[in-house]
């Protein structure tokens, strides 16, 4: 049973093609890694998904199925909560940690003030955040550091109880000792959440991930077990990458 | 014997003559505030804050000038404020170009290059006489929201442009519709920006002269309803002045007008510095 | 579906501004522009202006609006310009952002206080000082060239900030000093936004009233020197609206279509520049 | 945001068109005096508001006719297109010449005073002897004051274009103070200490030469109704008329209507 089927999915913006036909089943509950250079592709497949290409005037082709279900049938308020991305910046929206949590579900759904309260601390404690920040909640949430806000933007999706958290390199901008907390944390999370991580560090495919997809120029080029993947390739140009000969 | 400027000389003689008419700007500016607060602070007390005037403005106070501009200014932002900032979103949020952003833009541009006077000619004929509301704060406000309009829609666009579109991107990955993503992310966002329009939308309802007295009249009673004629600070001072009724209370009421001014300039750059801090 | 009733709503309230500006060229012209024809195009621009004997001729008045808005240039163009360059090119962050305030304040203040100002200080003076009756064209232009300093000092200062770094570096390079620099790369880089600024303060002089009426006399008589006293059509309406009826305030509505004519030409003509670039 | 929006809604129904007080509007020569008795008007009925506009005689006679305003007011009488209103005179205002204080000149001839607005006359050396410009500031056209000074002083003559104009009565006063080489005319009852009224061929503008009519210059001071008055525009007309009002008027250098010898 495959989270996500993608067929044939090509994506355009005016007359640049970013994604070429590309063919690819995302199970449950797994760690997917994309991988591959610059223009690859990788951001362009995660907007694909929830459809925020939309809002960049780009346009696709192909098919994407959720649960067997086309997102094109499903309403795109829905589809965009159970799909959750986490952007490579993070950004947080003006106003206090608490707000920043309780954006999304407010847009779904009333909560009464206790069930928000309860939601807020758990999310937070998901995203291994709680004990840093749990008596400065109404803070601005800009006041915190760049590794504390990432994983406030991870809180922020889990709010929302998705299916699938989707990553577009969450790390790049965070010194080792947060990136290895928000790994940590994805472990943890992965036994209730599938995970799609957009990544540029081979290293961090190689350390979190179940399978990897290596992309390039809008191509998917191979996509296997992780350790099949980094271990023996079989395109050149995926063992051209890993070794780190371009890139 | 020929004598010839250097370039290094002409960069001296050039760089002294800017410094100089530079400085004679802003002191002619400092000159005009000083010169009014100088004279007119003395008259500032409670009594004539407070009082209603009396024979024309020769004695007591500017109680009712200073309701009947609360009052008309107010109801200007009420009004220009939604359809202001209803017009900058539009722009920023649902046009990509085209000619609808075109016309808009047009309009916003040429209106606010329409001189007060126009304005004035327009709202008495318009609501004062057709619309039968007569001299009013009804038509003095209707008639200076449309003036203000632009100043509001201008400061608010460049407001909302300036909220990072990655704030727009999160609010829709999460589940948002465009009308949520405005009104929880971008607007407040943008509100700081958005206030430093309205601010200064109210500081030229409150120097305007023109356009208010002729729609919303020159009455120095106590305004009672949105029907009741008023005369605001500007014109008041302006009557004072031309007719020289009373130059203490002319001086006195121009302070308490450049006072409002220099607070709503000071609060606008205030808001306005915060905004760029967060932005920029 | 709620998105689409919102988009609906919100381009009806963008609309609004240009359907105020619509209304207001429909009102104007419905009260003026048939008076202009009943008069006859001869009539109207002739020296006579008598609206209550059948005398609508604002030749004298067009002369008068014209004189104190070159006066006023006259004034503004140099203080601006030389404002403009010296905040831009010749002083650091801190003065730029101390002085920058307080020249935009200068256009916060509300034109009673410069006719005001006028009224105390200018009009003696140059009563005093070279004869006259004092309330002239000289007094108008000084003040409304005050008025039109901050619109020019903002606009200009903008396009300078906008040139190019590359266009200074290029200049020093070949040897130019930074008064050549100006005047032969920055002007004529940033002449696009600083003509804007000239004209839309042209667009304020044109349209400024009470300082106006304050200072100037209101002479129906076309000035013969910058001493006389000088009539401006925007003063002629707010003098005598209040007393208008009948053909009398469809003249003044005259008035004010020439004037929003004019205007509006000079605004065209102020966004086309800007946005050519 | 919401709940002021619907405080503001509120406010204008509730204030719809119910606007308990008078409106009166019209010549800002009436203004200043009908301002100073609705002042006292006022103290003594509180709970009346009287509202007086400017606006211009012309101005009262159309606000009279399309109901904007309760009671018009003019400083002329109406032209025969403009019947069909109540007219009630309140008073006599006599119209002053004025000069600056430090004019040695006391007294004018009719015909060097239109001498001085015709432009025939432009200098005060035919006059006093100096030789310095005479700045005459006349009336805006359409202005009762000017209509009335028309009438009884240019004749068939016209206002010279070369005449600075003015607005109000208040205005011409101001430019008079200042300069000293001013002519102007205004209400006799708003000359004040800073300029001087000239006696006209012999004649003071005092308030003894305007009842008797030995100084002819006066014009009528007017209240313009559309009907019958009721409620409190009608008391208020009445304490206008009253012998209290009339003192009122009287004091403020007015001919009380009462005073005036109806020929």
């Amino acid at each position: 049973m495959y989270k996500l089927r993608i067929r044939q999915l090509s994506l355009y913006y005016d007359s640049l093609q970013a994604l070429k036909e590309i063919d690819l089943d995302v199970e449950s509950n797994e760690i997917l890694a994309v991988i591959g250079p610059a223009n690859s592709g990788k951001s362009s497949l995660l907007r694909a998904l929830n459809r925020l290409y939309e809002i960049d005037y780009a346009r696709i082709t192909g098919k994407i199925l959720l649960d067997e279900e086309d997102i094109f049938n499903i309403p795109i308020n829905d589809l965009r909560r159970r799909i959750g991305i986490i952007f490579a910046t993070p950004v947080v929206l003006p106003g206090s940690i608490y707000k920043n949590i309780a954006y999304g579900p407010r847009l779904h759904r009333r909560l009464k003030k206790k069930r928000m309260d309860e939601l807020v601390c758990d999310t937070l404690k998901s995203a291994n955040l709680w004990d840093e920040v749990q008596d400065r909640l109404d803070d601005s949430a800009s006041r915190l550091s760049g590794g504390q806000q990432q994983r406030l933007c991870i809180a922020r999706t889990l709010a929302m109880q998705p299916e699938v958290i989707m990553m577009d390199e969450p790390c790049s901008g965070l010194d080792p000792i947060s990136t290895a907390k928000i790994e940590a944390t994805m472990l943890e999370l992965k036994k209730d959440y599938t995970f799609i991580l957009v990544t540029n560090n081979t290293k961090q495919a190689a350390r979190v991930s179940d399978r990897t997809a290596f992309f390039y120029l809008g191509e998917l080029i191979e996509v296997d077990k992780t350790q099949k993947l980094f271990t023996s390739p079989v395109d050149s140009r995926t063992d051209d990458y890993i070794r780190g000969r371009f890139g | 014997m020929t004598f010839r400027i250097g370039p290094r000389t002409s960069q001296v003689i050039a760089y002294i003559t800017l410094l100089l008419m530079t400085a004679i700007t802003v002191i002619v500016l400092l000159f005009i505030i000083v010169y009014i607060l100088k004279n007119g602070l003395g008259q500032l007390t409670l009594e004539f804050l407070t009082d209603s005037t009396r024979e024309m403005g020769k004695e007591g106070g500017i109680l009712p000038s200073i309701l009947g501009t609360l009052f008309i200014a107010l109801f200007a932002i009420l009004i220009a404020t939604p359809l202001g900032v209803g017009s900058a979103v539009y722009l920023v949020e649902y046009t990509k170009g085209g000619p609808i952003r075109r016309i808009i833009s047009f309009g916003a541009d040429c209106l606010a290059g329409v001189p007060s006077i126009i304005f004035g000619l327009f709202g008495f004929i318009f609501f004062v006489i057709s619309m039968n509301l007569g001299w009013s704060i009804l038509s003095g406000g209707l008639t200076l929201a449309v003036m203000i309009l632009p100043t509001i829609i201008r400061t608010s666009e460049e407001a909302i442009k300036a909220v990072p579109h990655t704030y727009r991107e999160i609010s829709y990955s999460l589940g948002g519709g465009k009308l949520d993503t405005i009104l929880r992310v971008v607007l407040p966002s943008a509100l700081p920006g958005i206030l430093t329009g309205v601010i200064l939308g109210v500081g030229r309802a409150v120097g305007e002269t023109a356009a208010v007295i002729f729609t919303a009249g020159s009455s120095l009673g106590l305004p009672t309803s949105v029907f009741s004629s008023t005369r605001t600070l500007a014109v008041h001072f302006y009557i004072l002045a031309r007719e020289g009724i009373s130059m203490p209370k002319a001086y006195g009421t121009a302070a308490v007008l450049i006072i409002i001014i220099l607070v709503i300039n000071f609060i606008a750059y205030r808001l306005m510095h915060r905004f760029i801090a967060r932005y920029y | 579906m709620k998105d689409k009733i919102a988009e609906k709503l919100l381009l009806f309230i963008a609309l609004s501004a240009i359907l105020s500006l619509l209304l207001i060229t429909f009102f104007i012209f419905q009260q003026g522009i048939p008076l202009i024809f009943k008069a006859g195009l001869g009539n109207f621009f002739a020296l006579k202006w008598a609206p209550t004997r059948g005398g609508f001729g604002i030749l004298s008045m067009i002369v008068g609006s014209l004189m104190v808005t070159i006066g006023a240039l006259a004034v503004g163009i140099p203080f601006g310009l030389a404002g403009a360059i010296f905040l831009a090119e010749f002083s650091s962050k801190t003065i730029q952002k101390t002085l920058k305030p307080i020249i935009e304040l200068l256009a916060g203040i509300p034109s009673v206080v410069y006719g005001f100002i006028g009224i105390v200080i200018l009009v003696p003076f140059i009563r005093e000082t070279f004869g006259g009756p004092g309330f002239s064209v000289l007094a108008a232009s000084v003040i409304l060239g005050i008025m039109i300093l901050p619109t020019i000092v903002s606009i200009s200062y903008d396009a300078l900030l906008a040139v190019p770094n590359t266009y200074r570096e290029g200049s020093y390079a070949l040897g130019a000093t930074k008064w050549q620099t100006i005047v032969m790369v920055l002007l004529h880089a940033a002449r696009s936004g600083i003509v804007a600024g000239i004209i839309l303060g042209m667009g304020r002089a044109i349209g400024e009233t009470m300082a106006v009426i304050m200072i100037a006399g209101n002479a129906l008589k076309i000035p013969g020197s910058i001493l006389d006293s000088v009539r401006t059509l925007t003063s002629t309406i707010a003098l005598e609206l209040g007393y208008a009826a009948g053909d009398h305030r469809a003249a003044l509505f005259a008035c004010g279509s020439i004037l929003f004519l004019i205007i509006i030409v000079l605004n065209i003509i102020a966004i086309r520049i800007t946005s050519r670039k | 945001m919401r709940h002021l929006f619907l405080l503001f809604v509120f406010c204008i129904l509730s204030c719809a068109r119910n606007r308990g007080g008078v409106i009166i509007a019209g010549s800002t020569s009436v203004q200043p005096f009908i301002e100073k008795v609705a002042e006292h008007f006022m103290e003594e009925n509180p709970g009346i508001v009287i509202n007086v506009q400017g606006g211009g005689s012309t101005a009262g006679i159309q606000a009279t006719l399309n109901r904007t305003c309760d009671i018009g007011s003019s400083s002329r009488n109406l032209k025969p297109e403009e019947r069909g209103l109540k007219v009630i005179l309140i008073a006599l205002d006599g119209i002053a010449v004025i000069l600056h204080k430090s004019s040695p000149i006391d007294d004018l001839t009719v015909e060097q005073v239109r001498g001085m607005f015709s432009g025939k006359i432009r200098s005060w050396k035919d006059l006093d002897g100096q030789n310095k410009a005479v700045i005459p500031v006349t009336r805006e056209e359409g202005s009762g004051t000017r209509a009335s000074f028309e009438d009884m002083i240019m004749g068939e003559e016209d206002i010279s274009d070369a005449c600075l104009v003015q607005d109000s009565n208040g205005a011409v006063r101001e430019i008079i103070a200042t300069t000293p080489q001013g002519v102007g005319y205004i209400s006799v009852g708003l000359v004040d200490d800073r300029e001087k009224a000239v006696a006209i061929g012999g004649v003071e503008p005092s308030l003894a030469n305007l009842i008797t009519e030995k100084y002819r210059f006066s014009r009528p001071f007017l209240l313009l109704l559309r009907e019958e008055p009721t409620g409190n525009a009608k008391r208020f007309i009445e304490y206008v008329l009253s012998p209290e009002g009339q003192e009122l008027l009287g004091q403020s250098g007015l001919i009380p209507a009462n005073q005036v010898v109806v020929d």
